[in-house]
């Protein structure tokens, strides 16, 4: 159910500024919309309001020295990003992980990105006037972060992952914590379902509002949840396997549907994918060394051209990586999923109610800083 | 007809599904630390901002090798040294022998990002994380830690 | 097979059967460069041709250097055969004097397939036509670039600074940028 | 309860005359007077405010106070339906229109109308002052209270006497609807 | 004086400052319940934060009242006293038990619902007056939602003023005094659908005091604070006061039409208690749903009331119109 | 005669009534906008009614005529409010202005 269709009065429009700041872009993002009344004739994302030149800083220093940065990309899923970080360099300067390590990086970007959803959930909802389960999505989320808190040492940017191994080793504590979460948050994902997912308000206002078409996606270059919500069955971890996720049995949820919904569904689902994947991981987990025996002391990849692509919470995140030999990258290009993503939303959103369009803008999952970089 | 009454009881059904829901969280209790009267520990592994450790003596164990000064990303620590020459007997004989001393130890704490590479370049063990989180000040200036002072501190 | 024909038609882009190279980065040397003895690869730029890359090693499959003149011949390719667009960057070739406009595409599919297009403009003038008429993503990745490295994008409709300051005129990727 | 007794005098009813005395008249009047003030400080602020949203406010305040009058003239019922018709509805319908059609009254160019300037305060006040004197003047037998304010008459004799008026209402009610339905409508048929 | 003018002004005075204290701690239950929904105290520093609302208050009060610079500053002052007076002053016709009454009108609905349309017309004026754009967008949702939703509520009274032939309050309470079963929430042989009616009014009432699900005029996600957006000080808590003035009064209405008053569900003592017992569920109730449901669209409760609420409220109007002809 | 008694007679309100008639025709012929004049309507309207009353209460043997009438002017006016309404509207929509003046189809 949308909104009737307007016929546009030339003059009677007027400009409204949603941000950089207001509630519902969830940071300093700011979308100059012209408007006739409750509708968006046309919408304008301004961005770089946080804009801090990550790349140029990856440039400026040692690559070991760049590992903090990527975690301060995306402050809910940085697990996701310092792992394509970290699989670069590995690629580039050739270093073998160890097995164990690759495990517990698995683990740990599929915790961090239950985490992710769950606050994106929660964030969602909170968009839609839902105060409720932001506060049940947070406690589910203080779990996972006490959990990575005790391994990494600190609660949302991780800088965990090491080129060739891992920070320092996961304990018993933590697997035992792992195991006991798994059926917990099932549970609570069953509470969601029936506290949101099945609400009748809830359903209104998000099913066949914000369609993308999966052409437009592709020319976009969405990825993530937004394309699989939008018929596309892309997952980096399927299509392009890396680290050791091959090994895992997991599904990648995809909804034809293409609104705002099947966005929310697919990460509701996703979630329930990444506790299948942290359960295998949990149970294969091998024994042994979480660093490799031989490392160079100083990481300086051969000259040449690299891509890796991850799938982090948002989607699809890549880094070229140009390196000229030397222990500074040449050229270390960030490519951000929700940047895609958010490229999206001007052309979606005409035409749309601005509540429509807010509650779009949310299915989205921005993050402002990862989309500035 | 039948599809229009049929979505207002399913709505309302779902409705009342959720009130059920939050009624019974009403009643479960809270699970929120009450913070300044409460306060979490810290687990071991928290990373505050870096601390000096001292040696048997209670001087810091630093040697001054600025390799945590070289690998920080963010540039906030800063050494400063003096060089002292002292004698040590090495098989019968006297040697002069220099010795760089650690003379500061300053942590700009508002740069600093916690990654932990200086922790990972000390060879020798000299720093570590502090447990220390309750950092909140008005002024930019407390938080120029200078370490060596801290550290005279805890041993006072 | 998509992607063999698509590995065709952007190899028919190119006049002659240019050797394809199977091992990467063997390119013809004509040596009037300054040459360091230490690298072990040539310093030279690469010459227009398709190269193709080991996944496994470079994370990409097709590496396609070609003209400004040509890239859009070689995105509409790219686009009949319904790749997206991943990202658009450039590197700063400041030693050759020249500008890098890299394009990366990739494939929804489990048909992995990443294709690379690099075209190089002078460093003095870089010029390459937009392709946002094409993908309408390469928009933003256009005008991001835009601000980093000044490179002029043929046609874009909107081509200001999109992450740097409205009044931005400084472009920081460059690699002789001092703030 | 006799309720019409009750309600006699006092805006809202606050007080009560019931074999008071004095006072509570006294208070009556004093609210009446309040009341006459509210009703044309509303109407002056309705007719001569430059902005029309601030005319509409006044608007609401004079029927407020007109709301008042009908309390003193024994029908709260009506007063009642004078605040959720006119204030609750006709205010905001004109507000409303206001603010879709953005009119200004001072942006307009060109010389205002003979009517606004003098001319028409004297057309105003002539025809005020013959009103008021034609009120003054004439002898008007007074007899005892028989509005009663009570609303069960009013229904039914609204429905057997004046049956016809209510019919009337309805019909009119309907194609105002319906007419303002179509006007209305135009803009959007493309 | 007399004692009786006395008697009528404590009542009056008592009623106000009823409301008014409802008003503030209202506030405080609110923060309190939204609280132990989501697992977490609220407010509860001095003595489960009775002295929040005071505090509150006297924040508010010391703060700066701004007027924006392109505000139209006799609107935008006037709109919060608007909100409020009205609110409060409905409360002088609310019988909260037998005698405990401050003025007992035999129009106490009609009375309630005018002074009530007055509270959309607060809400219009202050969103214009803003001259905020986002204010602006907020009281004209504001305002067609009170139009929506006045219709259903006005039929389902006139369906229950039908059944019982009076307008008055008391009378109303007291037709339904004896037990559970006489109250008008309990179907009846001339009026099968009250359940509905309740429903209908319940919705409605949500409605009408901008509560969610239905607080479209203030959604913070989409429209910063709605059309209190501007506002600071205690011109923003006058409007506060006033949105829970007007839900005491929601809240004491659905008990007075359809929850017996302050009748005793048994039909024993009858008493005030039984008239707060209720008011305050009734509120819990409304604190309740607005911390478990998103907010809904605009077009949703538009179309909620005029393709949901009003046909069914007709269709009972008509429905006990002719069955009351024949019972 | 007490001023505090005024309530008491039919003319305060007849004078009242006058007064606001006379404030609605001086603004139904100053005002330039469909708007304005719709206002300056209502307060005709009001005046009526108020006579109505006022007569009903003081003079008339029939309780309920007067108010009677006062509710048929209050349709009236409501359903005058809500044409006007969307009249204003689709002028506005045609001509871009609700000024009187600028409404000139019909000038040969």
């Amino acid at each position: 159910m949308s909104g009737p269709v307007i016929d546009i009065q030339p003059g009677e429009t007027f400009t409204l500024n949603v941000g950089p700041q207001h509630p519902a872009t969830h940071g300093v993002l700011r979308v100059k919309m012209e408007m006739d009344g409750e509708y968006i004739i046309k919408a304008e994302t301004v961005l770089g309001y946080i804009h801090r030149m990550h790349e140029l800083m990856g440039e400026n220093r040692a690559y070991p020295q760049v590992l903090p940065n990527l975690s301060r990309l995306d402050y809910l899923g940085a697990m996701g990003y310092t792992h394509g970080h970290v699989l670069a360099i590995e690629r580039a300067a050739g270093i073998e992980v160890p097995e164990r390590a690759e495990y517990i990086r698995a683990i740990m970007v599929e915790l961090n990105r239950v985490a992710s959803h769950l606050f994106w959930f929660g964030a969602f909802v909170m968009d839609l006037g839902g105060f409720t389960p932001l506060m049940y999505a947070i406690q589910d989320r203080e779990h996972i972060l006490d959990m990575l808190e005790a391994v990494t040492g600190s609660r949302l940017t991780y800088c965990y992952f090491r080129f060739g191994g891992l920070y320092n080793d996961v304990d018993d504590d933590f697997v035992d914590a792992a195991r006991a979460f798994i059926p917990r948050m099932r549970k609570s994902l069953k509470k969601y379902a029936a506290l949101v997912t099945g609400n009748i308000i809830f359903r209104k206002r998000l099913e066949d509002i914000g369609p993308l078409s999966a052409e437009m996606c592709r020319k976009y270059g969405a990825t993530g949840p937004v394309a699989r919500g939008s018929g596309i069955d892309f997952d980096v971890r399927k299509n392009e396997p890396y680290s050791v996720y091959p090994e895992f049995d997991f599904d990648v949820p995809v909804y034809h549907q293409c609104d705002s919904m099947a966005r929310y569904k697919v990460r509701m689902d996703e979630m329930e994918q990444s506790l299948r994947i942290i359960e295998q991981g949990l149970d294969k987990l091998p024994d042994g060394p979480i660093m490799p025996k031989k490392k160079p002391k100083l990481i300086k990849p051969p000259k040449g051209d690299y891509y890796q692509a991850v799938e982090t919470a948002r989607g699809s995140f890549g880094i070229r990586l140009v390196s000229d030999g030397t222990k500074n990258a040449y050229r270390f290009k960030l490519r951000s999923p929700t940047y895609s993503n958010m490229h999206l939303f001007d052309e979606a959103c005409e035409g749309m109610m601005i509540m429509d369009a807010l509650a779009m803008m949310g299915s989205l999952d921005l993050v402002i800083p990862e989309i500035d970089r | 007809m039948g599809a229009y009454f049929s979505e207002i009881f399913l709505g309302l059904y779902s409705l009342a599904v959720g009130l059920s829901i939050t009624f019974k969280e009403f009643f479960k209790p809270v699970v929120t630390v009450p913070y300044p009267f409460k306060t979490l520990k810290m687990c071991d592994r928290y990373r505050g901002h870096i601390e000096l450790i001292e040696n048997e003596n209670g001087e810091p164990k630093c040697v001054a090798c600025m390799m945590c000064q070289r690998g920080c990303p963010s540039g906030c620590i800063s050494i400063t040294t003096k060089t002292e020459t002292y004698e040590v007997e090495v098989k019968g004989e006297m040697k002069t022998k220099k010795k760089k001393i650690l003379t500061g130890y300053d942590l700009n704490f508002t740069t600093c990002s916690l990654c932990g590479q200086c922790i990972e370049n000390c060879k020798f063990g000299a720093i570590e994380f502090s447990k220390e989180y309750n950092l909140a000040s008005t002024r930019k200036e407390d938080f120029h830690f200078n370490l060596l002072n801290r550290l005279k501190e805890r041993n006072s | 097979m998509t992607n063999e024909n698509v590995k065709q038609a952007l190899q028919d882009l190119f006049p002659a059967p240019e050797p394809i190279a199977e091992e990467p980065v063997v390119e013809a040397a004509d040596k009037n460069g300054e040459e360091k003895k230490t690298a072990k690869k040539k310093e030279e730029p690469r010459e227009n041709g398709l190269v193709e890359r080991d996944h496994a090693k470079h994370g990409y499959d097709i590496d396609v250097q070609l003209d400004p003149g040509e890239l859009l011949a070689a995105v509409m390719i790219i686009d009949k055969a319904g790749f997206f667009l991943e990202s658009i960057t450039g590197v700063d070739w400041i030693k050759e004097d020249q500008l890098e406009v890299v394009y990366d595409f990739s494939r929804y599919d489990f048909d992995t397939y990443r294709i690379v297009i690099r075209t190089r403009t002078p460093r003095s003038k870089p010029k390459v036509p937009t392709i946002s008429k094409i993908y309408s993503g390469a928009n933003w990745h256009e005008r991001e670039t835009h601000d980093f490295f000044g490179i002029k994008f043929d046609g874009h409709p909107h081509l200001i600074p999109l992450l740097l300051p409205e009044d931005a005129d400084f472009h920081p990727l460059l690699k002789d940028f001092k703030p | 309860m006799n309720t019409t007794d009750q309600i006699s005098s006092g805006i809202l009813g606050i007080l009560t005359t019931d074999g008071l005395g004095g006072f509570a008249d006294e208070a009556a009047g004093i609210i009446f007077l309040m009341m006459l003030a509210t009703t044309l400080i509303g109407g002056i602020i309705a007719f001569n405010a430059r902005q029309l949203i601030h005319a509409v406010q006044g608007l609401a305040v004079c029927f407020i106070g007109v709301a008042a009058i009908y309390y003193y003239l024994n029908s709260p019922f009506l007063a009642m339906m004078q605040m959720l018709i006119y204030v609750g509805a006709v205010c905001i319908t004109i507000s409303f229109a206001i603010l879709l059609a953005a009119p200004e009254e001072d942006k307009k160019q060109g010389p205002p109308s003979v009517l606004s300037g003098p001319f028409g305060i004297i057309t105003a006040g002539m025809i005020a002052f013959a009103m008021v004197s034609l009120a003054l003047k004439t002898e008007f037998t007074i007899m005892p209270k028989v509005n009663m304010g009570d609303m069960k008459l009013i229904g039914s004799k609204l429905l057997t006497t004046y049956s016809m008026v209510f019919e009337l209402v309805s019909i009119v009610l309907l194609i105002a609807i319906i007419g303002s339905l179509v006007i209305g409508r135009k803009g959007r048929s493309k | 004086m007399d004692l009786t003018i006395l008697n009528a002004v404590v009542a009056v005075v008592i009623a106000i400052a009823f409301a008014a204290a409802n008003a503030a701690y209202l506030v405080l239950a609110e923060r309190r319940g939204a609280g132990r929904i989501q697992r977490r105290p609220g407010p509860n520093v001095n003595l489960f934060g009775i002295l929040q609302p005071p505090l509150d208050g006297i924040k508010l009060m010391t703060k700066q009242l701004v007027i924006p610079g392109g505000a139209d500053k006799a609107l935008f002052l006037v709109a919060p006293i608007l909100a409020m007076a009205p609110a409060i002053t409905s409360f002088v016709t609310i019988p909260f038990s037998d005698t405990i009454v401050a003025h007992s009108m035999n129009i106490g609905v009609l009375m309630i619902f005018a002074f009530a349309s007055l509270g959309s017309f607060a809400i219009l004026l202050a969103g214009w007056g803003s001259r905020n754009k986002y204010s602006v967008m907020a009281s004209v949702r504001a305002v067609s939602q009170h139009i929506a939703y006045e219709i259903p509520m006005l039929i389902t009274v006139t369906t229950i003023v039908m059944m019982t032939g009076t307008m008055n309050l008391k009378e109303l309470a007291l037709s339904q005094s004896g037990g559970i079963l006489h109250w008008h929430i309990i179907p009846s042989l001339s009026s099968p659908l009250m359940p509905v009616s309740f429903l209908i009014f319940f919705i409605c009432s949500l409605a009408e005091t901008n509560r969610a699900p239905f607080d479209l005029a203030e959604a913070e996600s989409e429209l910063v604070a709605g059309f209190h957006t501007e506002y600071g000080s205690m011109g923003f808590g006058l409007f506060f006061m006033g949105e829970y003035a007007h839900i005491v009064i929601g809240a004491s209405l659905i008990t007075i039409l359809f929850l017996g008053g302050w009748g005793c569900p048994l039909g024993l003592y009858p008493g005030v208690w039984w008239f707060l017992l209720k008011v305050y569920l009734l509120i819990f109730s409304f604190i309740w749903i607005r911390w478990t449901f998103p907010r809904t669209t605009v077009y949703g409760l538009l179309n909620l009331s005029w393709k949901i609420l009003i046909p069914i409220s007709l269709f009972n109007l008509l429905l006990t119109a002719g069955l009351l002809k024949v019972f | 005669m007490s001023i505090l008694n005024l309530h008491n007679y039919l003319n305060t309100y007849l004078v009242l009534a006058a007064l606001l008639f006379a404030m609605g025709v001086y603004g139904m012929v100053s005002r330039r906008t469909l708007v304005g004049m719709l206002i300056s309507a209502e307060l005709i309207l009001a005046a009526a009614s108020i006579n109505f009353m006022a007569f009903n209460r003081f003079t008339a043997p029939d309780p309920t005529v007067g108010q009677i009438f006062a509710l048929f002017i209050m349709a009236i006016a409501a359903a005058e409010a809500a044409i006007g309404l969307s009249i204003t509207i689709a002028v506005y929509r045609n001509y871009k202005s609700v000024d009187i003046e600028d409404i000139v189809d019909l000038k040969g």
